[in-house]
């Protein structure tokens, strides 16, 4: 498969920026909230993969469905989830998507098509091959995103899910962000081919790896891929080699890299590189990126103000929502 | 209302079928269900009144399989699905235990997860330690589960239905051994209320609560005493998540006496519960003597019958702890 | 014998690299334990110590590790592997139930696992439902595993010691809240034997059985209703398979009342094993009042910090409870 | 990995015939009493895949360890398992292999290399890789084999432990007798690509398929691999196409197979072709097959012999190896 990127589109290109400012924006505040106490529990942050996040969602449909890492906050961003509730619920308050009961690493919203974060790696696999299961049995026209690391690629999961999908042939699209670091583990200690589309051969997958951190290519490798899924070709792969910048959550003293790989990923930073490039290929002017930072600084802030203004749930709902009637 | 004699095995296979007629949504999965009819030949011959698109064979991919199930009834189906001896659970324990029955309270109540896992459990085959356990302690430890475990055909088929009806998660551990035993079954629907259990032999000097295979060794045992004088009352649980509770408070006021029995091994077993819920009820002050649990040996289960048949609890046994518990 | 202080954490790390000096077969496996030194810090430095060839960091594939640490137990070696929250043994509970505890017993007796299974247990941390759990009832239904929780850092350096050189697979279930708290530990090399039971407190009125964090709920209760007059024995298990039943059970003879304490939710908990033992044993007779069970409600742990507080088990629930049993 | 056939040595061919005639013999007495209600339980039979244990296990040094599938028994024997005791725990006698306490679901004897059956799929691909590790660090000669059919390739466990096995470099072979089907289920319904050999690429270690039938083809082909596992090289991955002549297990009603099947495949037996070969070839003399004929046979009815006037276990036996002191 070689994507044919077209010439860049301006609506879609301010919207890419959009989902991976809001994105940035949105964890650099539950950071800080964080660092304050503020917010309570663990996070793990996707600062410096936005590209991935973004260029993924914003290549789906509406009516897609994700299912999104830990590390899953631009993922549900860019997908579309009310990003007031979003914060919410981050910091455990009633008015939140999951009601102050899941936190940073349960993040879902069903109606945006966020089938939620997971605590445990790699059961979305299995679980995206059922919803597009039943997707694929009513005959409609979504496809079932199960986002994964690299990390969680060498759990069991990964293959009996992909060996499903395809003797199933099912609408699902495998999308890995690879940041070649499983906590502190680098991805050499624990694969000896580190280019993870080959581990989707012998179920013959279509894989692909490319650039996570350049927004365009993702967008337009994804573009492709869910057409190729939603027409009923079965399942794919694609490899988003990305970097996370932050730690990997609350405790990271960093100890298992450098601070200058850190920095040469910084310059490699897709927002960064994305706004150059739209600069450089005159698709907008410095003005038009500025009212996007600013349209999404505004955002996040209403966020935040909306989540401190927001209730904490009442101890007598904690008996809900264990059993549907 | 007319009745017809049926094995458990197909009153099992009935319900899901009717509830397959009945409901588009419904759909079975599962290692060779297909042409082989289950490893215990439950769904025989479904394959052809509901084809392969809905009696679907799966490869030998538990984790998957059952992701994949919760997966479609995130999405508005209704799994029945298949784990072909229920210590095989252990190997996709994370989709039963951390998936689908947490989904739904994580994400605040904006999913539900109606899938019923079935899979034949227990002892007396002579299969050994990997297959012929009871595991259902285990699964009434985790908030989110329903648990249901049926004795007869009547109460199978009555309580599958409702657990395919049912919104959550449903663990169903059919007792191997009772596969070919018979029973009468309505030849209308009906269906069981999931939660409630069932007197399966009413007396005044004791109360066995029981369930599943245990039931009729319990039944039996009730029998040979009633012989020498004494009433024993049989508790069939049937669900044992949510737990009936108020049955057997009531009856072990009356009674004054309990005895909780099963086949999983005693220790951390389901008689702890049951006992602790009643020693911590208001019919704690009603009991004559201590309550007692009778169930398998804590070890493994052994492969010789000999040694089988020694650890697993059986009608004298339970007779002679009903005689113990009055003496 | 000299004493110095230290964190429950490094009571883990002593107990570890002790055992590592001294026995070359003792090595350690996991996810991201080396210069990451583990999610919670206990393998800090180590590495530097022992070298990655035995502070070993594993791929995120916990049925693979844990199975390579069990296959090389059979082999002679004595791995202490960690799973880095307990929440994940259910994706490797194939090996944790169905092959560590069973081998020995399905081969006659001709080969043993001894392998120690260290895990992060317990909630409070605000880490959900999928982080928080306590899985121990669980553990303790498998025969052929021995199960231990540590409270101090005193038991958990002594009985961490004992369990690397026991012959068995043994589950050490450690406690989040835990590894930052201090305490006493002799400088001298002692061990500490599995399956007995420690009095953390003594009383006359009131019998306390209770387990890991919850130990020191507990002695924060008896202390405040000490001060009501109340003496309140705490019983801390540490092993909880095998149990000390004696310990318990001469307890409650002398006060009469029982109250059982656990982080875990309270249906299916092991505190109804301990109930149901009690309240079948001896001792049965000698109570004044129904057993009480005091554990965390029977919902998935909430992440909201209002709603996981809610939940679980403390010193003022416990205090209560103590007065309540005594009314 | 091109395998050089040398010529057949005489003493080898013999060998590896009286193997798998004394494998064949031995389960159709397991069937035979089976029939009849003299044991107990479940067995799951190898007959007609003969030609992989022998083949297999004939190339190992007796240091050697291996892991055998639930269809066990032939790899066992071929071990070089005491055949007596394990006719006696398939009796469930007190002098079996396992005390009556495994039975044919169990059949281990570590003392003769013979690690254990599993009644689970999977787990011993794992189970090997640490045994493995242990012979590694101590530096012994040793190769460990994992045993795994077809369908058991398509569990989680699969996955992980080649991946653990290839970054670690563990002296394993990972030995996969596939008959193309998981007790009904064709493989082609569970796999997309069939070649099994394939699903070893990504973890870069070497596999090749092979026709286990050909007990000839087998045994030079472990031979070099188990060189090249001892030579400190990591994995190998050998897959050796066969077919279950016999049921699936006690129960199967062969369903799923045509008869024409089955019977082109008993013309495909393994043992009658080495038969043919060892004449063919000038090998052996008909009067030297026929004596390995009679000394199998009198061997295994020896075993029976041996297990019916076995004890059975006493009860009290039952709470014993639980727990080692
Ligand atoms: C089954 C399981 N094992 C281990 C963990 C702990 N854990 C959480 S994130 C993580 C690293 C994941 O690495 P990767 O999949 O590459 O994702 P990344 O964090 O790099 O985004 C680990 C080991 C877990 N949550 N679940
Ligand atoms: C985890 C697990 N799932 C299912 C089974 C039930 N089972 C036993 S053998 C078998 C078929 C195995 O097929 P394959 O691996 O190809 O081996 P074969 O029987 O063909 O030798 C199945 C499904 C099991 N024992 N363990
Ligand atoms: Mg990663
Ligand atoms: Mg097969």
């Amino acid at each position: 498969m070689a994507t044919k990127k077209s010439a860049i589109d301006k609506n879609i290109a301010i919207e890419l920026l959009r989902k991976m400012l809001t994105s940035r924006k949105f964890e650099e505040k539950v950071q800080y909230y964080f660092s304050l106490g503020m917010i309570h529990g663990t996070t793990h942050l996707s600062i410096g993969e936005e590209g991935t996040a973004a260029g993924t969602c914003g290549a789906l449909e509406p009516q897609d469905q994700i299912y999104a890492t830990h590390r899953g906050h631009s993922q549900a961003v860019c997908k579309g989830i009310d990003v007031y509730k979003m914060m919410a619920e981050i910091f455990a308050r009633a008015n939140g998507v999951c009601k102050g009961k899941g936190g940073s690493m349960h993040i879902a919203d069903k109606d945006r098509g966020v089938l939620g974060a997971n605590g445990i790696l790699g059961p979305s696999l299995a679980l995206a091959c059922g919803v597009a299961f039943a997707h694929k049995k009513r005959k409609e026209d979504i496809v079932t995103v199960a986002f994964f690391g690299d990390g969680a690629s060498n759990e069991g999961v990964f293959h009996e899910s992909l060996n499903l999908a395809s003797v199933w042939n099912l609408p699902v699209l495998f999308i890995c962000t690879n940041n070649t670091y499983g906590m502190s583990t680098h991805i050499t200690k624990v694969m000896k081919d580190t280019d993870i589309a080959n581990r989707a051969k012998p179920y013959m997958i279509p894989a692909k790896t490319i650039d996570g951190n350049d927004v365009w290519e993702v967008y337009n490798t994804i573009k492709e891929a869910r057409k190729y899924v939603a027409e009923g070709n079965g399942p794919m792969m694609i490899v988003e080699n990305t970097y996370r910048i932050s730690g990997h959550s609350k405790s990271d003293g960093n100890l298992y890299r450098t601070k200058e790989e850190i920095a040469s990923w910084k310059e490699k930073c897709p927002i960064k590189r994305w706004k150059e490039k739209l600069i450089e290929n005159g698709v907008c002017t410095q003005e038009e990126i500025d009212a996007v930072e600013k349209e999404t600084t505004d955002l996040i802030e209403g966020a935040v103000k909306f989540a401190l203004d927001s209730p904490y749930p009442k101890l007598e709902d904690v008996y809900n929502d264990v059993y549907a009637d | 209302m007319g009745k017809i004699e049926m094995t458990y095995a197909n009153a099992i296979k009935e319900a899901i079928s009717e509830e397959m007629r009945r409901d588009q949504n419904v759909y079975m999965l599962g290692e060779d269900i297909g042409v082989y009819r289950g490893a215990f030949g439950v769904s025989g011959g479904m394959i052809d009144e509901f084809g392969p698109e809905r009696i679907i064979d799966t490869p030998i991919s538990e984790t998957a399989f059952v992701g994949c199930a919760i997966g479609s009834a995130v999405a508005g189906m209704r799994p029945v699905v298949e784990i072909m001896f229920s210590d095989f659970m252990a190997v996709c324990w994370d989709m039963i235990i951390n998936q689908a029955p947490k989904m739904r309270y994580m994400f605040g109540g904006k999913v539900s997860v109606p899938m019923v896992l079935r899979t034949a459990s227990g002892g007396g085959t002579g299969a050994a330690a990997q297959h012929s356990q009871s595991l259902e302690a285990m699964l009434c430890h985790v908030p989110g589960l329903k648990v249901v475990i049926p004795s007869t055909p009547y109460d199978a088929k009555g309580l599958l239905k409702s657990a395919i009806r049912d919104n959550n998660p449903v663990m169903f551990l059919e007792q191997k051994l009772l596969y070919r035993t018979k029973g009468m079954v309505p030849e209308e629907e009906y269906t069981i209320p999931l939660g409630v259990a069932d007197m399966k032999r009413e007396g005044k000097d004791c109360t066995i609560v029981t369930y599943g295979r245990m039931v009729h060794m319990c039944l039996a045992a009730a029998e040979a005493v009633s012989k020498e004088g004494i009433q024993t009352e049989v508790i069939d649980l049937r669900t044992l998540l949510p737990m009936d509770k108020p049955s057997i408070i009531e009856s072990v006021k009356k009674t004054k006496h309990l005895i909780v029995v099963h086949e999983a091994v005693k220790t951390g077993g389901l008689g702890g519960e049951i006992a602790a819920s009643i020693a911590e009820s208001e019919a704690f002050n009603y009991l004559d003597a201590p309550i007692k649990r009778l169930a398998s040996e804590d070890v493994p289960v052994p492969f010789c019958p000999i040694l089988e048949k020694g650890v697993l609890p059986d009608e004298i046994k339970i007779a002679q702890a009903i005689r113990d518990v009055l003496a």
